[in-house]
């Protein structure tokens, strides 16, 4: 394996100088000085580190301003990123943090602990090119060459030669000096940036590499392989590039030290604090007072209205009165408020004696619906006329509910229907039933893609807060009183805040929203 | 035969299958029922056990506890809280203990809570009034013929509903301003001589009213949630227009479920006369 | 019975066919046209089209199969553009299928002879970091550490082994991110915990039944860009085809899918107006006292 | 025992997080973190659970010899095929050309696709027999959906392909419909969802709201 890999070396170092060997006869120092200053750019200005404020004390701010070659050149400019360096105050080499794409003022350092004092520096680094990644075979490799010769007239040109950077599938092996991924790559190309040298020529890189797997030889323009210790990894060269060279980035002051803080108050979102505070108490407030047994009022719901409405037209007309109270189980406060309206209803049809059918797809839904009819019948003074099957459980089946109970509509043909809780897709197919055999519809809701069918399909509908409002009336639990109230003062704070704000906004007086912002 | 083939035309009978029950119920369709509902359950057990139980927590805790037996504290045994926790969920399967399932259950409702209490607040009130605070007018140096078209639409709009509401207000039947009928014809015709004013200018030049329409929704919709006060006079107008505000919200959802639901039906026709059937390319 | 009610009282299987037939004639036929771009679309490409090479890019897919017609040409699309573009590409999912389906995406954009895949390597220029159960919480851990969230990828590779995953610590560290979303969770989570708690910039792509839902975040600029529904999938490969300087194929499903589209609101809305007609025709029923 | 501990734990879980909010200080960031991991992994076994319950539910179904109980057998294999090649297939279980991600494609796509594409269907009809401008209020909806409807898809460019080519009149009445009106409306509703989810939540962290728990 070995010895067969040497050959392969070997073979293609022979192809690689039998390409390179006549440009390198002429290169010029002139030119290369001449490339290199046309690649040159100006370090980013005003680098400066400060503590991330609001935060547990594991993150540094770095700001700087773009370098003035950063977006010169047509649509990218010369830079390519900022390559950021770090070292812990007092220590000499820096050690290579990560990038920044150009156009980018702000970096983080997230990896930073709260006890060691920090310094930084930052360096501009110039664009190179990107070619097609071609396999670990010799003759593709030759007419990789010469295509790439083809594409980049200036490779005898550059002293750097052009990198050929190496994958293997086992990413522990990996260098991509393109990314900077790797932790060889990493080294290298921040121990030379530390040091101040350029990588001048094969040498460098081979210094660089010392300590990774470099065993290649080195030809004059093809500078050098990487090898992964695993043997069997199939490789692949993934990018031929210009390497420009370390020496090329241009580097910002030192800044810093700095060390992290760790807030106690997150600053930014004291007006988060104040709110929630003075909405909590109120709340809090009304809930008290509630249960002392104070009034609270609520105004008239109309859609409550509308449901004796309904009974009294069932019961004229001597038909039955279906109630839906949703797909979802008990836990779902919008079938809780659903059964509370239940239990209205079936009061008035005890009231009206008209007949009421509770077909549900949960069996919780079906224990709690069941008490809640029972009770109502006997707070109107008829439990004689109370049957557990009026409350039947169908099945949990979102589309199979739906399916059964519109057999049972066109069936039955009920003169009132009634949908309160949460409900899904199957919306459609009830109230589009319902709907067709003249029924009256009233629905309460709080699924927003839901409530358009049902105020297009059926005669009412309550509208979200008002299915709530409408169980809290009904129920007369101070939990649910108190806590509409207070969600009510709530609203009118916001109301007039934001009433005030639009006004002083509008004439430009203050910067209202700002106290809004985070 | 190619398994691609194959598995063409296993997908195109469940998609019949499915789409038969259109006709009537039928066994063809509890049969592909039966086996999405089958299927599904099978695919969030595979998927949860290594993406979530594997990799999340067994390739935390198990280290951790080597590394017990070893002799060393390792911070991932807190993981065995949440292994035992897991577990008390599961045993919900057993009636007799399953009240215990009620403690992971309340790390859960306890941990949604806290965290709802927070983001709803945060995105949904404090940012949506910060965003509705803007100026209600602005002049726009300039903008396009389309926008301008959407915005002298918008214009006519807002006054159109700014005198339907004024006329409301004054004449509606739950009105409050007790004044003589020439006195409110009065207010009502030099509204409306401003309103034609207004629009008429806003063709010759674009002001931008959106800050305004979006403050008087979200204005008149809060107040049409808003229990404690009897919805009469200017709360009754306000709450009006709030309904309408709200009206077209529901009609805009409305027409994007309609698009949504037609969309994917055209999934699935494409797949059965694209993929399937090959009559198209 | 007269006309109209026995028009109303049709079998409602004709109608049925009548909506299978309506859709998939259009199927047969190929129109090119150029969509208005919605102001929400032209965000979305904005945001994107800013971003400079390499950076990073998170897409979170927060959807299944039921809704890929609808995000899937979405997700292609800027997919595509993102890998010509050469983003660095952070895939994960808070729907289980979620990962799938990104990997479907990226099979569409390397299907395009222009975009090679040989170019890409996993782990560098991008990582499907898989799905994640929590919900909102997964997000909101995220925030602190990626790598807390997730261990190992997708195919079971450890993070840390990811050289593109090794300079991501959390949001910071993160240029871009979008999230195709579906449902709960999707869209408001990543508004909520994402952008309000840890100031990403956010662009969306929804299903058309959600979208409504997120305009108010498009006011408010806590999503920087919205694509909903079939008409945001065509729009965005309508912007993306006419700005792009490659020959990538950007007009693909979302696009073709749009006539189909056409025809079924029509019918729709014919069906509407003629069930109105019908209505009126026959005259009210009976209605409550209350009902306004 | 069964209601307080419940109880204990459901108020310092939630108290944590809205600390964490406003504290960014050690330790609330550590016992966030703590609880954000353990609560996804108690998600996932909650999912679970929902897997086991259909399990067990169809095997009940079978032995019983309830009606249709030949499809709760169908669900039960389908269960166990989706559940055991996935599982037989290792971490890389999704990856494509494995066994799990043919049955994914093949027949978990289709199906669930189809399932929810049959809407498309029952929209179709009840726009033709039950969405009816019967009120004021209706009949804007329908307008608006109307407008919305037209202006998303190709109305502009067949219909009135005849006007100047950036003349989108019903894309742009759609466009501001969405952007402006619709924007009001969803704001005003998302306002109200979360003062209402404000007091939900903290009456649930207080132990004032307890339903969740059920009874017993």
């Amino acid at each position: 394996m070995l010895r067969k890999r040497i050959l392969i070396i070997l073979l293609l170092c022979l192809f690689a100088s039998a390409n390179f060997l006549p440009a390198q006869e002429s290169p010029s120092a002139n030119i290369n000085t001449e490339f290199l200053e046309r690649f040159k750019v100006k370090p980013p200005t005003d680098f400066e580190v400060r503590d991330t404020p609001n935060d547990n004390g594991s993150s540094l701010t770095l700001n700087w301003r773009l370098s003035p070659d950063d977006n010169l050149w047509g649509k990218r400019g010369l830079v390519e990123k900022y390559v950021i360096g770090r070292r812990l105050a007092g220590e000499e080499k820096f050690e290579f943090i990560s990038t920044a794409t150009n156009q980018s003022r702000i970096a983080f350092d997230n990896s930073v602990n709260n006890k060691d004092r920090y310094e930084y520096q930052l360096a501009a680094y110039p664009f190179k090119y990107i070619f097609r990644p071609i396999p670990w075979n010799s003759i593709m490799m030759v007419k990789q060459m010469e295509r790439f010769k083809a594409l980049a007239p200036w490779i005898s040109l550059n002293p750097h030669g052009v990198v050929l950077s190496m994958l293997s599938q086992n990413y522990s092996y990996y260098v991509d000096l393109d990314g900077f991924r790797s932790d060889l790559a990493r080294k290298s190309v921040w121990e030379n940036f530390s040091a101040g040298t350029e990588l001048s020529g094969p040498e460098g890189i081979t210094a660089a590499f010392a300590a990774g797997q470099v065993v290649s030889p080195f030809l004059p323009f093809f500078s050098f392989f990487v090898q992964s210790s695993l043997t069997s990894d199939p490789y692949q060269l993934v990018t031929i590039g210009r390497y420009l060279g370390d020496g090329l980035m241009a580097k910002t002051e030192v800044a810093g030290p700095v060390k992290t803080k760790k807030s106690w108050l997150h600053l930014g979102r004291i007006n988060v604090l104040i709110i929630a505070v003075v909405l909590s108490f109120f709340i809090l407030y009304f809930i008290r007072q509630a249960r002392k047994g104070k009034e609270l009022f609520i105004r008239k719901i109309a859609g409550l209205d509308a449901v004796e409405d309904a009974v009294g037209r069932a019961t004229e007309m001597g038909k039955e009165i279906f109630f839906i109270p949703g797909t979802q189980d008990m836990q779902n406060i919008q079938t809780i408020a659903g059964v509370t309206i239940l239990g209205r209803v079936a009061r008035l049809t005890a009231e009206m004696d008209t007949k009421l059918e509770v077909p549900v797809s949960r069996s919780l839904v079906m224990v709690t619906a069941r008490e809640i009819v029972q009770e109502a019948y006997a707070n109107a003074g008829r439990p004689e006329a109370y049957d557990e099957n009026m409350v039947h459980y169908l099945t949990d089946d979102q589309f199979g509910y739906a399916a059964a109970i519109d057999g049972k509509m066109v069936r039955q043909r009920p003169a009132t229907i009634f949908y309160m809780g949460a409900f899904y897709a199957e919306s459609l197919i009830l109230a589009e039933t319902g709907n067709s055999i003249d029924a009256i519809q009233i629905a309460g809701t709080a699924m927003p893609a839901q409530l358009p069918f049902f105020v297009a399909a059926c005669d009412y509908t309550l509208i979200g807060e008002e299915l709530f409002a409408a169980s809290a009336y009904l129920s007369k639990e101070p939990k649910l009183l108190g806590s509409l109230k207070g969600q009510d003062i709530g609203k009118a704070l916001l109301l007039i805040a934001l009433a005030v704000g639009v006004v002083v906004q509008t004439f430009g007086w203050y910067d209202f929203a700002s106290l809004f912002r985070l | 035969m190619d398994s691609n083939i194959v598995g063409v035309w296993i997908a195109a009978f469940l998609t019949l299958g499915i789409m038969s029950f259109l006709y009537k119920d039928n066994p063809w369709y509890k049969f592909s029922e039966a086996i999405f509902v089958g299927l599904s359950a099978g695919y969030w057990f595979a998927s949860l056990f290594w993406q979530s139980l594997h990799a999340k927590f067994w390739t935390n805790w198990s280290p951790a506890v080597q590394s017990l037996f070893q002799g060393q504290f390792d911070y991932n045994l807190l993981y065995t809280g949440a292994g035992i926790l897991g577990l008390m969920m599961l045993l919900r399967l057993v009636p007799p203990i399953g009240w215990i399932s009620r403690w992971p259950l309340s790390v859960v409702v306890g941990g949604t809570a806290g965290l709802y209490l927070i983001n709803y607040l945060v995105s949904n009130a404090i940012r949506q009034i910060g965003s509705t605070i803007q100026p209600a007018v602005t002049f726009p140096e300039s903008i396009g013929w389309v926008q301008s078209g959407g915005v002298i639409i918008g214009n006519v709009l807002v006054f159109a509903v700014l005198l339907v509401s004024l006329g409301f207000i004054l004449f509606g039947r739950s009105s409050t301003i007790d004044l003589p009928t020439p006195t409110k014809l009065f207010f009502f015709l030099i509204a409306l001589v401003a309103c034609g004013l207004g629009t008429f200018y806003s063709l010759s030049m674009p002001l931008n009213l959106t800050g305004l329409i979006i403050f008087m929704g979200v204005f008149c919709g809060l107040i049409y949630f808003f229990f404690s006060k009897e919805h009469t006079g200017f709360f009754g107008g306000a709450a009006t227009v709030g309904t309408w505000f709200l009206m077209v919200t529901f009609g805009a959802s409305f027409g994007y479920t309609v698009m949504s639901r037609m969309s994917l039906l055209i999934g699935r026709i494409d797949f059965l006369l694209v993929e399937w059937l090959k009559v198209v390319k | 019975m007269n006309f109209w009610k026995a028009l109303l009282a049709i079998d409602r299987r004709w109608i049925f066919l009548f909506v299978f037939l309506a859709l998939a004639v259009p199927m047969f036929l190929n129109v090119d046209f150029e969509l208005s771009i919605s102001r929400e679309v032209q965000g979305l490409y904005d945001a994107l089209d800013k971003l400079q090479p390499n950076s990073k890019v998170l897409m979170s897919f927060d959807y299944d199969p039921p809704s890929a017609p609808e995000l899937q040409p979405m997700a292609d699309a800027i997919m595509k553009y993102c890998l010509k573009k050469r983003l660095r590409i952070i895939i994960m999912g808070l729907w289980p299928q979620g990962p799938i389906q990104a990997n479907m995406a990226l099979a569409r954009a390397f299907a395009d002879k222009n975009i090679d895949q040989s170019e890409y390597v996993y782990g560098i220029h991008y990582v499907n970091l898989g799905y994640q159960a929590g919900n909102e919480f997964v997000i909101q851990r995220m925030g602190s550490s990626f790598y807390d969230m997730f261990k190992n990828d997708y195919a079971g590779n450890r993070y840390e082994e990811l050289p593109l995953m090794r300079g991501i610590k959390n949001f910071n560290d993160i240029d871009f991110s979008i999230n195709f979303s579906a449902g709960y969770p999707g869209t408001v989570e990543w508004v909520q915990i994402a952008v309000d708690r840890f100031h990403v910039r956010l662009g969306a792509g929804n299903t058309a039944v959600q979208a409504p839902q997120v305009y108010p975040y498009y006011n408010s600029g806590q999503v920087v860009g919205l694509a909903g529904g079939m008409r945001g999938a065509a729009e965005l490969e309508g912007i993306f085809a006419y700005n792009a300087e490659t020959d990538v194929v950007y007009k693909d499903r979302g696009t073709k899918y749009m006539l189909s589209q056409t025809i079924a609101h029509a019918v729709v809305m014919f069906f509407i107006v003629v069930g109105n007609i019908a209505y009126f025709v026959i005259g009210r029923k009976d209605k409550l006292k209350t009902s306004k | 025992m069964r209601r307080e501990i419940p109880l204990i734990i459901t108020a310092t879980v939630g108290i944590a997080y809205i600390i964490q909010y406003f504290i960014p200080h050690t330790p609330f960031d550590k016992v966030e973190a703590l609880f954000s991991d353990w609560l996804s992994i108690i998600a996932a076994c909650a999912i679970w659970l929902g897997a086991l319950n259909l399990l067990k539910l169809s095997f009940l179904s079978v032995s019983k010899r309830k009606k249709d109980w030949f499809f709760s057998l169908v669900i039960i294999i389908s269960w166990l095929t989706m559940a055991l090649v996935g599982i037989s297939e290792g971490p890389g279980f999704q990856e494509p050309g494995t066994k799990f991600d043919w049955l994914y494609t093949n027949i978990y796509t289709p199906l669930s696709a189809t399932m929810f594409a049959m809407l498309a269907f029952y929209v179709a009809s009840a726009s033709y027999r039950a969405f009816r401008a019967r009120n004021f209020q209706a009949t804007l909806l329908l307008v608006a959906a109307f407008l919305v409807l037209s202006g998303r898809v190709l109305f502009d460019e067949l219909i009135f392909g005849f006007l100047p080519a950036d003349w989108k009149i019903l894309s742009t009445i759609s466009d501001f419909i969405m952007q402006v009106l619709n924007t009001a409306g969803q704001r005003a509703i998302l306002i109200g969802i979360a003062l209402g989810t404000v007091s939900t939540s903290l009456r649930i962290i207080l132990g004032i709201e307890r339903s969740y728990l059920g009874s017993d």
